[in-house]
């Protein structure tokens, strides 16, 4: 009964990749020549980096929205994981464990502000920062240092919406189009902005961690 | 916006600002309701009188609005219109009178009065309908406030019958909408004009426009209750019967021969639709419903059925008029839309007497009833032999018409098409009136709701609007010559139609 | 930053974020004011496009193709309008549906939502539509998700999967553009593109337009539609089912008419013949439907078909377009009513059964009026914007002599009649003894009745609606 | 053939793959799955190409990086729901 559907299926599978491959093989040359246009501005982006300037400053806008895409996830996670009852997970109180953990995190944090700082000028920034930021604090659940969350406190969330405030502030205040940097503060205000989304986006990327822990925990 | 702007919209308002007013009210507001409705009964009254006054001495009214680019809502109240507006206005407000002593003390109230207000507004929407566009919105807004009142009483009988009415007028509307369009698509949605405007198309496009007429004519149909397009009429009458009344006498089945004058003669043109070989076929299926609704009109004892099924007989008396070439049958069709409205209600308020204060809702039941009932049952002797087309009756204006005019069009046969149905109104009429004067009355009537109080037989609300309405099929039919009756109102609307055309 | 055009996205995103900040459950008059200068906002949009023709805003000052540009036309701006205006309505009728309960995160996401909308409406970036279009789905899934039941758990996974796979198809598609031309901006592909485009273009176009479909829920895509829109809190359903399924509906119908234009004309038959047969079928499920929620939402099915029956016609006639603008204007309008009506009818009587609706006519008329209005407007009757949007399609039709195209649209229309005369047949018979009805907030009875007089009075008046729609990137 | 090339034809494998994890009947983890591999195919095609020719281009690069963070918001949504699902169906 089943196998029909299947098969159609595979083979609809089949000759996608097929026509993917042929496409991919039988290319023109590109008719804009983006990465030029990006070397030409790169001086008045504010960072020499050419990703980070196209990720906060030429195509910023999608960074802006990405961020609210996290938001929004993290609301969702909030929402279904709600408390159910269940077992008690056990605090494994492992010395090695906290040890370790209570070493490696600042050391993250540490690697999280250089990424940060090096964002400007060779590969990293404010996302991978704030996975090492995120990568801290769950590890701090993992060894049993943090409480989960079921309800995030207000502090908390505020340092969750910090991130996108302070990219909205810039993104509108200034002059002229939306996320228009004045030249001269192009470079201040991207680091204003990825500082911001480090601490916001790792305690997002913590908070889709530990409200599942909460979810299991709750008793 | 001038006065003769302003006038058309003013009729229309006169019956949806009350009805709005009269939805939001408390069930328990009974003066007030009652002061709204009458309030609005008589201002159309009198703003229908304003018009009529100044469409005789050659005046326009009308007022145009656009909707889309090159779509418009059109009102117009020229003579054609008030023909249908002064009926409507007229028996609305006895209808409205009828209504209040017929519902005194039944459940929502305010629904009942606020849908019956959208009804009257529909029927003047339809009646100033300057264009088809306009004529389709009121035509669908007619269906749609007709509904809850079908459905009034909510028991599961009514709720069949609302639906069968839904699925027939609904289906029709479709049909309609299709024709509409379709003409728009060809020539654009003009104004109705006197003798047509899709002449200008000529030949080239004469099979779409038959197809076209088919649509539109089966459309309206459905509401004029063209055989085989009755089917809803007879389980319609579920619904109380001031809405029977209004159903069948004014609103509905008049919406629906009006709309097949409007197409004939404003958007066809009578003689391009001749040119067409329109007009003969039309003919015959107005011949099958007369001669079939009489027919089964002789089979029902329950005495509502029997007047619906008279009634689907007598619709058609106008279509065929309208279909009958020549100004005689169109004025006999236009007489007729008139005389038999104003027959019809007398008989629906008369049966809906019967069953209010007697309980009697068979013919077979009628044994006596004018002894007890004599004022009503001499109103229904009127109407009922004015629908047989008695002389001095308006009946017989419209019949002798609607004769002269099948001879002048060439379709003789159409006469006898009128003899037949004149013969077998007769019998299934005539043992109504004998079981009711003639029969000794039961010992006891089926249901006895309102006892008589000396000569009154019943409420007065009930006994007054079928005696003025009857009155008024008197007046009809012995002063059909003088200049303010139907007769002569039909007369100038033939006269305008045929005279601006030239063979 | 004087441009009313970005506010449009940054203050909902700021509404949003502060409406989080505020803890669960709480923002909704913060929402409610910050809709009502959206609503402003828009309405300024819409006068200077009419005024001054299509806005564009260079997000960062660079211009495309390197940086974002946004851009404004009538279509644009129509969306926008409907968007505020419908959303403005439904948070007032939240506010008053949510009292009591706290809905989590219902108020931040809303201000997310219309961020995503507002942003989808506007941009003229293919990956950046990408990006609103995640946007808009992982919103719309957390909206469904609200209330943490296990039904509408299971509803938003469905929904959120075939999003995602959706999304991918889509994103491969931009990455076939991007390198064949180049750049992702609609304004310096529009040119580019021709007839002869390699294989990369095609493949794109096929997979850009089907995930397109997926997300809009045409018709075999539909599956994922009614369990969602049924499960969700009313003010929920009534923003999907009005709102973000229109938003993929606007991407498709801006892609067709304009960058893939040279490879739609043979499409244009499958797209009209799966919008008849989401038509038929949906419009069956909904007359059998039990629950009125789960009615509704098979409703949308059906009414969505009706924008798919004009892509045949784009070609030949303006008609067209108008028709299928009138009709996602109506039934957006429309349905958010009829939702709102459902989730007054649920508070009320407790059940949310067509059979249970026994009464409702006698308690609750205000309601019961809003909901046969939007039902006038869904079955096509007029006055109402359902009617003209059946009106031009079916004149649209005529001209193309498409007559099966008519005949889809009047034979939608009665089966439409069908599904919303079953809730009023039912909701005018007598209440039985035993029934027991909660006291509802006359607000949220306002808000359905509003919103279902709006799409019926839009019938009487679609003049400007069209001027505005007309003022056009695309021709 | 270049490495970019190379890498885009990969990249067309594993959309594929995850296509195909997605439309065929399984378990709600193995679309989640197929999703993310759908996503990373998709990335390296559209990296891939972009440097088929030699040389880097940022700005597909810095594309991905809002994709992969937008994938991973997805993923971490699908998880918490594909959870809860689990435990109602317990």
């Amino acid at each position: 009964m089943k196998a029909l559907p299947r098969l159609a299926i595979l083979l609809f599978l089949l000759a996608l990749a097929a026509a993917l491959v042929r496409a991919v093989l039988d290319l023109p040359p590109p008719a804009v020549d983006l990465p030029a246009a990006v070397a030409a501005n790169l001086g008045k982006s504010g960072v020499e980096h050419p990703v980070t300037a196209v990720l906060l400053n030429f195509r910023g806008y999608d960074t802006l929205l990405e961020v609210a895409v996290l938001l929004i996830a993290l609301l969702g996670v909030v929402a279904v994981a709600r408390p159910t009852p269940q077992h008690q997970a056990k605090d494994d109180a492992n010395p090695v464990l906290q040890t370790l953990a209570r070493l490696l995190a600042p050391l993250l944090v540490l690697a999280a502000g250089y990424l940060l700082w090096a964002g400007g000028h060779r590969p990293g920034g404010a996302f991978q920062a704030a996975a090492l930021l995120a990568g801290a604090v769950v590890l701090l659940r993992l060894a049993g240092l943090l409480p989960a969350w079921p309800r995030p406190h207000w502090v908390l969330r505020l340092g969750v919406v910090l991130g996108l405030f302070v990219f909205l502030g810039v993104a509108a205040l200034g002059q002229g189009a939306l996320l228009t940097y004045p030249p001269e503060l192009a470079g201040a205000l991207i680091l204003l902005i990825e500082a911001g989304l480090t601490l916001s986006l790792g305690l997002i990327l913590a908070g889709l961690f530990l409200a599942f822990a909460a979810h299991r925990e709750a008793s | 916006m001038t006065l003769h702007e302003a006038l058309p919209l003013a009729v229309l308002a006169s019956s949806l600002v009350p009805g709005l007013i009269i939805f939001a009210l408390p069930e328990t507001w009974v003066g007030v309701r009652t002061a709204l409705n009458l309030l609005g009964a008589f201002l159309k009254l009198a703003l229908v009188g304003v018009l009529l006054a100044g469409v005789s001495a050659g005046q326009d009214y009308g007022f145009r609005h656009e909707v889309l680019p090159g779509l418009e809502l059109v009102f117009k109240a020229d003579a054609l219109a008030l023909l249908y507006m002064a009926l409507s206005t007229v028996l609305w407000l006895f209808t409205t009178l009828y209504a209040i002593g017929y519902l005194e003390g039944s459940p929502h109230r305010s629904r009942f009065f606020g849908f019956f207000s959208l009804c009257v507004t529909a029927t003047m929407g339809i009646a100033m309908a300057g264009n088809l566009f306009t004529f389709f919105m009121f035509y669908e807004l007619l269906t749609l406030a007709t509904f809850p009142l079908v459905v009034h009483r909510g028991t599961p009988q009514a709720m069949k019958g609302g639906m069968i009415y839904l699925a027939y007028t609904l289906g029709g509307g479709a049909l309609l909408l299709v024709g509409i369009v379709w003409l728009h698509a060809l020539a654009g949605t003009a104004d109705f004009t006197h003798g047509g405007y899709l002449a200008a198309l000529g030949e080239a496009h004469a099979g779409a426009l038959q197809i076209a007429f088919l649509l539109l004519i089966a459309g309206v149909g459905v509401k004029a209750a063209i055989v085989p397009l009755h089917g809803w009429l007879p389980q319609a009458m579920v619904a109380p019967a001031p809405v029977s009344a209004l159903l069948h006498a004014v609103a509905v089945v008049k919406a629906g021969a009006f709309g097949v004058v409007r197409i004939v003669y404003e958007v066809y043109g009578a003689g391009f639709a001749e040119f067409l070989e329109l007009l003969a076929p039309l003919a015959v299926v107005a011949s099958v419903t007369i001669v079939w609704g009489s027919w089964r009109a002789l089979f029902q004892d329950d005495l509502k059925k029997r007047l619906a099924y008279s009634t689907v007989s007598q619709v058609s008396y106008i279509v065929l008029g309208v279909a009958l070439f020549g100004p005689v049958g169109a004025i006999g069709g236009l007489v007729h839309l008139v005389h038999q409205g104003i027959m019809k209600i007398t008989l629906f308020f008369c049966a809906g007497n019967y069953a209010e204060t007697l309980g009697i809702h068979k013919v077979s039941q009628m044994d006596g009833a004018g002894r007890r009932m004599p004022l009503t049952t001499l109103a229904f002797s009127i109407a009922a032999l004015g629908m047989m087309g008695a002389p001095l009756t308006a009946g017989a204006v419209s019949k002798a018409w609607l004769m002269d005019g099948a001879q002048a069009a060439g379709m003789g046969w159409a006469i006898w098409v009128l003899w037949t149905s004149s013969l077998l109104n007769a019998v299934y009429f005539l043992p109504i009136l004998w079981r009711a004067w003639r029969q000794p009355a039961p010992a006891a009537w089926p249901e006895e709701h309102i006892p008589a109080q000396g000569r009154r037989e019943t409420a007065w609300l009930l006994l007054l609007p079928p005696l003025f309405t009857a009155a008024a099929v008197l007046v009809a039919g012995l002063y059909a010559g003088e200049s303010w009756s139907p007769l002569a109102w039909a007369q100038i609307i033939a006269e305008r139609e045929y005279g601006s055309w030239a063979p | 930053m004087t441009d009313p055009l970005p506010w449009l996205i940054v203050l909902p995103l700021a509404w949003g974020a502060l409406a989080f900040l505020l803890g669960p459950g709480r923002g909704g008059a913060l929402a409610i004011a910050g809709l009502a200068v959206q609503t402003g906002l828009a309405l300024i949009l819409a006068g200077q496009v009419l005024a001054t023709g299509v806005r564009v805003h260079p997000v960062g000052g660079w211009g495309a193709p390197l940086g974002i540009d946004l851009a404004v036309d009538g279509l644009s701006a129509v969306m926008l309008l409907l968007t505020q205006g419908v959303a403005l309505v439904l948070a007032i009728y939240a506010r008053s549906y949510f009292a009591g309960a706290r809905p989590e995160g219902f108020w931040p996401l809303l201000g997310f939502l219309l961020a995503a909308l507002n942003a989808l409406f506007v941009s003229a970036d293919l990956f950046n539509l990408y990006v609103t279009l995640e946007l808009l789905t992982l919103a719309a899934v957390g909206l469904v998700a609200q209330g943490g039941g296990a039904a509408q758990a299971s509803a938003a996974l469905r929904y959120l999967l075939v999003s995602l796979a959706a999304s991918g198809v889509y994103l491969l598609g931009v990455a076939l553009i991007y390198a064949t031309y180049g750049t992702v901006s609609l304004a310096t592909l529009a040119p580019l593109i021709n007839g002869d485009a390699p294989l990369a273009v095609w493949l794109a176009t096929g997979l850009v337009g089907v995930a397109l479909l997926a997300k809009t829920a045409l018709f075999p895509f539909h599956f994922w539609l009614p369990p969602a829109h049924g499960a969700a809190a009313a003010p929920v359903s009534a923003l999907l089912s009005a709102l973000v399924v229109k938003a993929s509906f606007y991407l498709l119908l801006r892609l067709w008419l304009g960058v893939f234009a040279p490879f739609t004309v043979a499409a244009g038959w499958v797209l009209a013949g799966l919008g008849a047969a989401a038509i038929l079928w949906g419009s069956w499920q909904a007359i059998h439907a039990r629950r009125i929620k789960l009615l509704v939402a098979w409703s949308t099915v059906a009414q969505l078909g009706y924008l798919f029956l004009i892509f045949p016609l784009l070609g030949s006639t303006a008609l067209a377009l108008q028709a299928g603008i009138m009709q996602a204007v109506s039934h957006g309008l429309a349905k958010a009513a009829m939702f709102a009506a459902a989730g007054i009818f649920l508070k009320a009587t407790g059940r949310d059964e067509v059979d249970s609706l026994a009464g409702v006519a006698g308690r609750l008329p205000l309601t019961l009026f809003a909901f046969a209005l939007a039902g006038v407007t869904l079955m096509g009757l007029p006055p109402s914007g359902g009617f003209l949007a059946k009106w031009l399609l079916i004149d649209a039709a005529l001209e193309a002599r498409l007559w099966p195209l008519a005949a889809v649209v009047i034979s939608g229309g009665l089966l439409a009649a069908v599904y919303v005369f079953r809730v009023l047949r039912q909701a005018f018979l007598l209440a039985p003894d035993d029934s027991h009805f909660h006291p509802v907030p006359r607000s949220m009875e306002w808000a359905a009745f509003a919103l279902a007089a709006a799409s019926v009075a839009l019938g009487l008046r679609g003049v400007e609606l069209l001027q505005l729609l007309a003022v056009g990137r695309v021709t | 053939m270049t490495p970019g090339l190379l890498y885009a034809l990969a990249g067309v494998a594993l959309f594929v793959l995850g296509l195909g994890a997605m439309l065929l009947p399984g378990p709600v983890l193995r679309r989640i799955l197929g999703f993310n591999v759908m996503g990373s195919g998709a990335f390296l095609v559209l990296v891939g190409l972009a440097q088929r020719a030699g040389g880097v281009d940022p700005v597909p690069q810095a594309m991905v990086l809002t994709g992969i963070v937008v994938a991973l918001a997805a993923t971490a949504l699908a998880l918490a729901l594909a959870r809860r699902q689990e435990q109602a169906d317990d």
